[in-house]
């Protein structure tokens, strides 16, 4: 039960238009599925949307780490609305940014490419979980 | 985005999206197929989210779409949030109510996609076309969907 | 098919598209990789690779010769296009 | 202190030197002030003060023009910019190579030197070279679309205000100001607009010449320019939210220049309506 409570939540956009919404919506799954499934697990952001009180009990006393598709910060946004702590706050445009000219796919299916940039911002999350467990949260 | 570049009235469609199970995985795929193959020009969509995080235009979605809202679970997130911060919910649609038993075998990362998922998507999809088009208060049938493509491959 | 036009002038007519320079070129195919309007066509033998369709090229574009590391590309000189264009659409003017 | 000086001192050409020795007479002989490139390209820092207070002469060896690209960096605009291998070519004469210079370029080098000083001894006022940040221009938003309807795909454009070229980039006109970005419809075809690598402040843009490149998930673009002038400011919004194009690509303006040629320039470029029925074409040969 300890362990549970530790968890550190994972919360992508629901992006549905772009390719950006994918890719932090599997970036999460990679995450909470392979690479720290002991000690992360996804939440759904429609709950926090919706008002859900045990989602919004559970995001309040743990560190969240919000993956978000585009500048409009959904993610982030909403997890501050429900009055939750963002450890730390991704961003898929800024790693797309940085793979100027890579063709990660659409917003149905990823590509080789876009696969490729998923693990990277899979990575990323797995780092700042670690950080949020040890407590260090990002301020 | 000014709001008379709308010309004509569009069906909007919220789906829960719900990161958590697999039947979110197939809401948001059958909202993509809605908008990209079934009725790209009766509908359109607004991620979730937006009705909190957005700006004015996006909170107001369902106050000027007739708006259709699809769930992956009973906890109804799409409609409670849409009727909460948007607007009034024209249509409700469940996944796992459209899906019967299929909703239990469908898979949340596409990763792990396969051709019952598609079909699983094609389903919802339809369905989510048939409500467009009485909300539209069109009854001529139009494309419907079979399932294609979704392995990684990139348009050129 | 109806004949293309740019500004107005059969796209036929604008002389725009990349020339390669062979002495310079190694094949890596950045450029072709690039370019999305099929400009370039590969092939079998001593050149790789050759300006196939040159009418697809987008007039103005030079985006391709950025990416050849061996600055093997050219294009037409941009002043004198423009002049040709506006030459071009004052004789389709006059009829 | 009469003005400043940035000489690009380039140490691989001939006309580097003669630069170096221009920026050296017109600090000895007419008392202008010297910027260090290296420096200035180190330390910006240093040099804003004197480049908000005082006119900038920059002296260019070769065409390459670092000098005028480190002012340019600086966010300085130079009064007067000369180019040592325009003035050879313009003398139908021959820099000899040597980087150590014998008297032929050492005369050059005064020619330069003096022509420079009897021109901003004529100038007025101290036109600083960091000019404060152009005010706000008004650009209305457009007031109403023309919508091309092809498959499932709308493509808007407005009906007036807005002026197009060839390749799909806009252009609306607030006085002698302009600013630029990309159709509705070339958005659309790029789709995910993800990187937008914005045109250097100061930069001197001819018309049909490419402006920047903006990336999506599928292609590299060019944005070719639909007027002619100098960059005067960059939309910084885009730099971390590129897909603004994506979402209001008449709004999301990429870069804004002072004109230079609008009149000439508007004879080749067409009006909402015109631009529309480009769009129909060019949508049915996709």
């Amino acid at each position: 039960m300890t362990e549970e409570r530790e968890k550190v939540l994972v919360i992508p956009c629901s992006g549905v238009g772009k390719v950006h919404g994918l890719l932090s919506r599997e970036a999460a799954y990679l995450v909470v599925d392979e690479l720290a499934s002991d000690e992360t697990q996804v939440v759904c952001l429609a709950l926090l949307v919706k008002g859900d009180e045990e989602t919004l009990a559970t995001v309040r006393s743990r560190p969240c780490i919000a993956i978000d598709g585009c500048g409009k910060a959904c993610a982030q946004k909403n997890i501050e609305i429900a009055g939750g702590e963002v450890a730390e706050a991704l961003q898929v445009g800024r790693f797309l940014t940085r793979h100027r000219g890579a063709r990660p796919g659409d917003g149905s299916a990823l590509s080789d490419e876009g696969w490729a940039i998923c693990r990277e911002i899979a990575e990323d999350v797995v780092t700042a979980a670690n950080r949020g467990r040890s407590g260090e949260g990002a301020s | 985005m000014a709001s008379d570049m709308n010309k004509t009235t569009k069906v909007g469609i919220i789906s829960c999206s719900g990161e958590e199970l697999a039947v979110g995985t197939i809401s948001r795929s059958a909202v993509r197929r809605v908008l990209e193959v079934l009725r790209p020009h009766d509908a359109v969509t607004l991620c979730l989210p937006l009705l909190l995080a957005g700006n004015e235009g996006e909170r107001n979605f369902a106050r000027t779409h007739p708006t259709i809202t699809i769930d992956g679970c009973d906890k109804l997130c799409a409609r409670f949030g849409t009727e909460k911060h948007g607007g009034p919910v024209a249509c409700s649609l469940v996944v796992p109510e459209i899906l019967g038993d299929r909703a239990t075998s469908c898979s949340r990362s596409l990763r792990d996609w396969s051709q019952a998922d598609e079909q699983a998507v094609a389903i919802v999809a339809d369905r989510i076309a048939a409500e467009i088009d009485a909300l539209m208060g069109t009854t001529t049938p139009r494309l419907s969907s079979t399932p294609t493509r979704r392995i990684s491959e990139v348009e050129t | 098919m109806p004949e293309t036009t740019f500004m107005g002038v059969p796209r036929s007519r604008i002389p725009w598209a990349p020339t390669i320079d062979y002495q310079k070129c190694d094949f890596c195919m950045e450029c072709d990789e690039f370019c999305p309007h099929r400009v370039f066509e590969r092939r079998d033998g001593d050149v790789k690779l050759v300006v196939a369709n040159p009418d697809n090229c987008v007039v103005f574009c030079r985006a391709c010769a950025k990416t050849c590391g061996p600055d093997a590309i050219s294009f037409p000189d941009k002043p004198s296009t423009v002049a040709l264009i506006k030459k071009l659409r004052s004789e389709e003017d006059e009829g | 202190m009469s003005y400043l000086v940035l000489a690009c001192t380039g140490l691989d050409k001939a006309e580097g030197s003669v630069a170096r020795e221009v920026a050296i007479r017109l600090a000895e002989e007419a008392g202008a002030a010297i910027i260090c490139p290296v420096a200035l390209n180190r330390i910006p820092a240093r040099y804003k003060k004197a480049l908000a207070e005082n006119r900038l002469v920059v002296v260019d060896g070769c065409a390459t023009g670092c000098a005028g690209k480190l002012a340019a960096a600086a966010g300085a605009k130079p009064a007067l910019r000369v180019l040592v291998s325009d003035v050879v070519k313009q003398a139908g004469s021959v820099l000899p190579p040597d980087l150590r210079l014998g008297p032929d370029a050492l005369d050059l080098a005064r020619e330069i030197a003096d022509e420079i000083a009897a021109r901003q001894a004529a100038a007025p006022g101290p036109q600083p070279a960091v000019a404060q940040k152009p005010g706000p221009v008004a650009f209305a938003p457009p007031a109403d679309f023309v919508v091309v309807v092809h498959d499932k795909y709308e493509f808007r454009i407005p009906v007036t205000g807005f002026f197009f070229n060839a390749n799909d980039i806009w252009v609306q006109v607030a006085g002698s100001r302009a600013r630029v970005g990309i159709s509705d419809y070339m958005q659309q075809r790029l789709t995910d607009i993800t990187y937008v690598d914005p045109p250097e402040i100061g930069a001197t843009i001819e018309q049909f010449d490419d402006i920047c490149t903006v990336e999506s998930t599928k292609a590299a673009f060019e944005v070719v320019s639909p007027v002619s002038g100098r960059v005067v400011l960059v939309n910084e919004a885009l730099e971390d939210a590129p897909e603004a194009i994506n979402e209001d690509p008449y709004d999301s303006w990429i870069a804004e220049l002072e004109l230079s040629a609008w009149e000439e320039d508007r004879t080749l470029l067409v009006d909402g309506p015109a631009y529309a029925a480009e769009v129909e074409r060019k949508a049915a040969e996709d």
